[in-house]
């Protein structure tokens, strides 16, 4: 064993985790982990205790999230964490319900959700991870794939225009809108211990290398190889006109903007109650 | 762009500190984040290979000094296979 | 007794290793062989999913001279491994009496490990000038151990399978395999 | 964003106890309300609006939070998040609604949620009629979601019976731990009629099981379920950290891939309902002591078969009437004492659908089943099973 | 937003001639292909998800139109839509993609428009284990949409089943104007063998009746049948100017909220497919002349079955089996003939589900049956029936 | 008979019509007629052959529309026409596919195959009659429904923010986004016109009056009183921020924007063909 | 015949109209009455959706001494109409030798018309006030001749369930409605 | 805000067509649109009654020859109930 590394068996942030779950399924160079990590130290971080965190995922890479996480998770139906997320989020308003999941499950299926849970103003923090695919189905195109990228379902190239998923946020009433990227964990965990403390639906778009999905067959390599290109490429505005953070990975050379964008004050939805009668 | 640090203000003046590494190597699947974006390039991969087939980080000849504990491994790590601590003064233990 | 026999018409044929070795292709050339050159009949299956991911995978073959009904591998009468957790994870499943073949640089056996077969397939494939050719390699030493299918059969297959610029080298591959087999059977 | 103003909770009682002439609609809501409910998600559908509009104004008034979602899937994906976070949730809808929440109720099934949905019939498929009857779900309703899972389904015939199965429901949602239904049509939604609202005191309220153990201890295990195989059930936010997953999962609620896992999972959901079927089985039997030919009918087409066997018997044909009021378990073990006691010779199914619960009773019979039926729209007349009865 | 130059047509032949070894996913996308598939529309899921990757390649390759839709409900809508634009359509899912479809493929029916659905069945319910094999939506493809309706199931045993049902599913679809599917299992569809594919000219193509009247025609109504109860259809674009509605509707297609319309309608409906059950129920049978016991089984489990009665023949006793092909109408006139043969004294019905192809055999018999079976995530070994056999 | 009116038995757009249906089942004082007949007079000007023109609708009063006009028409279910639409308008290019429905079905069920058929850039034309509630269940509230207007589902007022949809539409990538009333039919015929021979997603909201569902709770009266509030506050303005453009009913003097917002070069979205193999 | 008995203890009753007429409120209130207020059994129902707006509106009320099974009317034994469009739909299904009651000013009958009863209900309900309550008037005609509930019991019913401002001129349309049946039934 | 027309910079040379009003009156549901916004105020409602107990619209006595032929009452109403043609000179036909 080397010298200067001390070898241990655990890692502090383990009570965050189901440990006993560890080494999690997902491939190696991928970003999900990163994110689950620094989400559960913006946990420790938040001034929240951890009972009253809950997180709810869907289905894909991403929505396997929430089984690693240690507070009270759901692994929900596939495009269905938000509505799930929204009963326990408005029937126990105390609580802190953190919706972590994927571009697929969230923009794609889930579409419909996102947009009217952002319209309600429902109290939920929602993490997309954004590795441009269908990981878990091995690759497929989705509605972040960007134009001309391969996938197992556009053999000759996207030809479909993706989402710009801030300026959909901010058009459906997010009071919280920003875009980091795996590489950014210090920023994120800044964005996450901030939003956990906002009102409203705050969202954030993380963006993660997924080199069995995406990054093999757009010849982008391994996993490194993604963060380095976010490392060259990502620009931080966050005073940026949301109509310009179109994300065009096939101009390699064009910035992707990053940063926190939006943070207005707006009441979370509460359904009309007057008290619990239980 | 720097994605370690926002650099304060008073940056010249606070003292910088000092870190010991930490590994937990049969959780390394061999991403390379820690190593690639450490900003003191203090990691190397080992020439081990842990249960998993996989090459591990270890601190590399020369830089056992060098940890200045900004947690970035430790947070970039998909795997919650590596972190830092704060060292109150030299020497670095165990190392 | 007769069941016996229709049992027997069947091997069970399971290669192993990880991600990127190339076992669904030797697997994957195997039935097809059988299956379209060799007048027999085959079903190849492999891992899917997640936990099938960077971990041991396998490329399983039932062969028969009739049709295959049970079309998975359960007790493999050949196993194939290229890959130390691979034999880890297939090796007690493996058929009393059954043969193992292993790459002896990829994988250590149990010390109280029954005779068997070692192709150093990757040096071999090294040798031929690419490394990523092991894999037929190993199903070149397999058929010709086994003689599950013939020669031929998984030549001409390998002919209408692999891109046009890389039969040539499959072929040497495979020859490479099978002619080491040859001489073991020789040999023994 | 601010809510409006909502009554004082005084003002409003939860239980409404008391003679009223209720819509069958409304006698839902008030069931819901008086079992418990305390989180309604729901969406717009005919002939089902009633409920969810009676509880927009009841809910709040009562301290219950009530949601329009977006659509139905949403509704019933909202029910489960609350009901894990500790609510007596309900849905209602009707057939398009019903089918869009296919997939979640195998994921209630499956992670264990109690909910209860209120399915009005109309006549169907498609968007059909939608302000007519129908009793065409009665299949649906227990296998629409695919792989087997179990349910518990009760069919009213009165809003009287809206109120007391829509409280049986809850209790059965919560007792199992599964998705339970309440199955109307559109004739019993849309009936106004006298509906007993019982003092509180008297309505019994059925609580899922809760850890016996604090947070935090080794020994909870979210899945381990009793002798009765319910496992006892932890809520969001009271520190047990469970984790819930619609994949297959072991003990701790943890994804389990496995063959095994997997039938030791399924099986239990299945048998929590199957080996409990006689205690929750319920029906009505009319006449059937002596009875030749035996009725069975269910919802609003009971109603007319009641009628028929009380006209049949004056004309002197041995008639009676099996009704079942769960459609889910089946009365499976009457209906084959009845078929087997040697004095039926043969049953008559008057439904509103092409032969549903028909199917059900050919098997557990071989003795002749008379069909009576046809696709929706209208009521099975009085009349017509006479006839049939006459036949 | 250009589309990506896509290889010519010539190179890439609709219909590929030969002997392949080929993946029961892609057997099924090349059934499709060879079946004239115009229009897919689909959402990945395992373990469905080759098909789908396979007509991204292919289908556009032969002219055809490929699109990714944002879920499992646009995708069957997206495909009804181009059907009624002429096309020959296709979509493809697995058991929780399926649930979320059930809605739509109402509106198929009550539309009667032809569309294609594959379901490649994995264990559930819900999320389930996605990569492992189940048999447990064959209630499901029947009665998982509200109301009554009729529907053609094809269950394949083997690759080659899953090119030849696929093309025969797009042959039912077009000639009774009823959505028709094709139920795989994740064996059958994980499975590579030798797969023929025979030369174009010998697939036979069903199309669709076509208006023997030109646009415009008073006498053309879009909702009259002929004979056969299915009535010529009409296609976007072409000038009938028809109007079709999930409503219940008249020879003309216009909503008519009768309880006479519904009948006559719904009735139609399902009739088209009952009446010619004879000509559409296919199924397999294997030593059942002198059978004494007589496995049902279909889909991979058939392939058990099959070892299975093998060696119980060479152990002497009397078996044999009958492979429903069709699921749904299910092949019940053999079944009964079997059963009444008076030779044949018990069933046996192994299955990977909690019993769903069992009841529908009980249904048909007073014999014994004898269950065997699990809830998913392995197949059912021939060691298992042989064993049940035996007993 | 007063002197003046000459009466007859058929009206010149019946052609378009399918008039041995009429009268339709519309309450007075119903915007939907009107735009329906709008929608027909457009097509007779749009130089399109009627034959060319489909006409696809979803559940709900508006989802009636189809069923009048004397074109290929489809009804289909709730919330789905989009994607139905989809269907024909992908296969078949050559065909202008229109579809006409309400606020509930388009935006509430129907609102992620609204968002997804805008960033493919679908071809179609899609017209969102929006009355600010659920007419045909008799009055629900939905995703358009005012703050604080009274429905049978917000019995104490609305509390939920609604969609601006023009603002969500350009978001997502519609190539053409307007907004105009049932009293704007001038302008409404000319924004059809106009759409109808454009590439693109191209939608069009139209607010109209319900005198059942929403007028009579609101204390707004017939449907001839929403269209006096509509001509008081309706104010043209083409090229408005649609940041701006949300509608609050309940401040009885704001401004109520309307004008053709964006009109841009898109082009429709064609999956990869080579060409029809039939 | 016992059967008859069986089927003549229930009535089925039709109040119909045009929307905003008030007839869901004249059915409420009757089956209310007889179901909690009279020791009766009454079923009220109404008719639903799109084309019932605009159009005829009923609603339908089966009364009995006995609890009421079939729920609906098919054929009413009484019939009250209010608008022309309701008396030219509902009439036909009238069962023979029922009685009907119509509001001469709304409704034009048919030239061979049975002998029915003539109530100018709006006319009464306006010189009571408010118009609005001709439905009531109608009500108080209807149970005055047909006594298919109690006097009281209607009473009873109209002060528990009508705005607390408006019971009295509720209770003073029913006693119009009511009176003017008295007076027709003594001169008859 | 005008609804009714655009003003054409020329308005003031062009002739001003004639127009005459056709009704189908029982196809009105008596919403009142064409009357309310008719910009020459030409129409008024009937005091008959069409078959479905709603008055409809009628010309106003006096302004037989003001309807300009500018298709708004037509356009408007949702019940295809009303249409006007252009008349190629005075006086109106049918008036």
């Amino acid at each position: 064993m080397s010298s200067g590394a001390i070898v241990v068996e655990s890692h502090p942030a383990d009570t965050l985790l189901r440990a006993e779950r560890l080494p999690h399924i997902l491939c190696p160079g991928c970003g999900i982990g990163s994110v689950v990590h620094t989400y559960v130290d913006a946990i420790a971080a938040s001034g929240i205790p951890q009972d009253k965190h809950v997180c709810v995922s869907g289905i894909g890479c991403s929505g396997r999230a929430a089984g690693y996480v240690n507070v009270d998770s759901y692994h929900t139906t596939h495009g269905r964490s938000i509505p799930f997320a929204l009963g326990i989020a408005t029937y126990r308003p105390e609580l802190h319900v953190t919706v972590i999941s994927g571009d697929g499950d969230l923009t794609a299926i889930g579409g419909n959700h996102f947009i009217h849970a952002a319209r309600r103003s429902v109290a939920l923090l929602v993490l997309c991870i954004n590795n441009f695919n269908y990981g878990m189905t091995g690759g497929q195109a989705g509605p972040t794939t960007p134009l001309s990228a391969m996938s197992r379902t556009t053999p000759h190239g996207c030809w479909e225009r993706p989402f710009n998923l801030p300026f959909l946020a901010q058009a459906v009433g997010a009071s919280y809108v920003a875009r980091w990227t795996v590489l950014h964990v210090r920023q994120l965990r800044a964005a996450l211990i901030h939003a956990m403390n906002k009102e409203g639906f705050r969202f954030i778009e993380i963006l993660s290398p997924c080199p069995t999905g995406f990054g093999r067959p757009n010849d982008i390599g391994d996993g490194i190889s993604e963060m380095q290109n976010y490392l060259r490429r990502c620009v931080v505005d966050n005073g940026i006109d949301l109509r310009q953070t179109d994300i065009d990975l096939t101009q390699q050379d064009s910035p992707i903007y990053v940063g926190d964008f939006v943070d207005v004050d707006r009441p979370s939805f509460r359904p009309q109650v007057v008290q619990h009668a239980h | 762009m720097s994605v370690h640090t926002r650099v304060p203000i008073d940056a010249a003046s606070m003292q910088v500190p000092r870190g010991q590494v930490y590994t937990i190597p049969n959780r390394c699947k061999g991403c390379n984040f820690c190593i690639q974006f450490c900003p003191k390039e203090v990691l190397e991969f080992s020439e081990a290979i842990n249960n998993k087939g996989y090459h591990f980080p270890i601190v590399r000849k020369g830089k056992e000094e060098q940890c200045i504990h900004c947690r970035f491994c430790d947070l970039i790590c998909p795997e919650l296979a590596i972190f830092t601590r704060e060292l109150e003064s030299a020497p670095a233990q165990g190392a | 007794m007769q069941e016996e026999a229709v049992d027997n018409e069947v091997t069970e044929i399971r290669i192993s290793g990880y991600g990127g070795q190339g076992v669904v292709l030797a697997g994957q050339l195997l039935g097809k062989a059988a299956s379209l050159y060799d007048n027999k009949s085959a079903v190849f299956t492999q891992s899917y999913g997640p936990e099938a991911r960077g971990g041991a995978s396998c490329a399983d073959v039932v062969v028969s001279s009739a049709p295959v009904d049970y079309p998975l591998v359960s007790h493999p009468d050949v196993l194939v491994t290229l890959f130390q957790e691979a034999y880890m994870k297939y090796r007690p499943m493996m058929k009393p009496g059954g043969i193992l073949i292993l790459e002896p640089d990829l994988v250590q056996v149990k010390k109280d490990e029954v005779p068997h077969h070692r192709v150093p397939a990757t040096k071999i494939a090294e040798g031929l000038g690419r490394k990523i050719v092991a894999n037929v390699v190993a199903l070149g030493y397999l058929v010709g151990i086994t003689n599950v299918v013939g020669r031929e059969a998984v030549e001409e297959c390998i002919r209408a399978t692999v891109k046009k610029q890389t039969i040539d080298l499959n072929l040497r591959a495979f020859d490479a395999g099978f002619s080491l087999a040859a001489k073991e059977r020789v040999a023994s | 964003m601010t809510p409006a103003t909502a009554p004082a909770i005084d003002e409003h009682p939860r239980v409404i106890s008391g003679d009223h002439f209720m819509l069958g609609d409304h006698a839902c809501a008030e069931g819901a309300l008086a079992a418990g409910l305390d989180f309604y998600g729901g969406y717009p559908i005919t002939p089902s609006t009633e409920i969810m509009e009676h509880l927009a104004e009841r809910l709040p008034a009562v301290g219950g939070t009530f949601v329009q979602m977006e659509d139905e899937i949403a509704s019933v994906a909202a029910i489960i998040g609350a009901s894990v976070a500790g609510a007596r949730v309900m849905t209602a809808t009707s057939g398009p609604g019903f089918s869009l929440m296919m997939e979640n109720i195998g994921l209630a099934a499956i992670m264990e949620v109690p909910i209860v949905i209120v399915d009005v019939q109309r006549a169907s498929p498609s968007t059909g009629l939608p302000t007519s009857v129908g009793q065409s779900d009665l299949l649906q309703v227990r296998w629409g979601s695919h792989g087997d899972y179990s349910v518990i389904v009760y069919c009213p015939s009165s809003p009287q019976e809206c109120f007391d199965l829509t409280i049986a429901a809850f209790n059965a949602a919560d007792q199992y731990r599964v998705p339970s239904f309440v199955l109307m049509d559109e004739i019993v939604g849309h009936m106004t009629e006298r509906v007993v609202v019982p003092p509180q005191e008297k309505i019994q309220r059925v609580y899922r099981k809760r850890p016996s153990v604090p947070p935090g201890s080794p020994e909870f295990l979210p899945f381990k379920a009793d002798e009765d195989l319910v496992p006892p059930m932890a809520h969001a936010g009271e520190g047990y950290k469970v984790h819930m997953t619609g994949l297959t999962h072991d003990e701790r609620g943890y994804p389990s891939l496995t063959a095994q896992t997997h039938e030791k999972l399924i099986n239990r959901i299945v048998d929590k309902v199957r080996l409990n079927a006689d205690r929750i089985v319920r029906y009505e039997l009319i006449n059937t002591e002596d009875a030749e030919i035996v009725v069975v009918a269910l919802g609003c087409t009971a109603r007319s078969a009641r009628r028929a066997v009380a006209r049949a018997r004056m004309k002197g044909i041995r008639a009676g009437m099996l009704r079942p009021i769960t459609m889910w378990p089946f009365p499976q073990t009457v209906l084959k004492e009845l078929a087997g006691n040697g004095v039926v010779k043969r049953f008559v199914v008057p439904e509103i659908n092409l032969g549903q619960l028909c199917r059900e009773v050919h098997r557990h019979t071989a003795l002749p089943v008379t069909r009576l039926n046809h696709p929706g729209g209208a009521m099975i007349t009085p009349d017509q099973i006479l006839e049939a009865l006459e036949a």
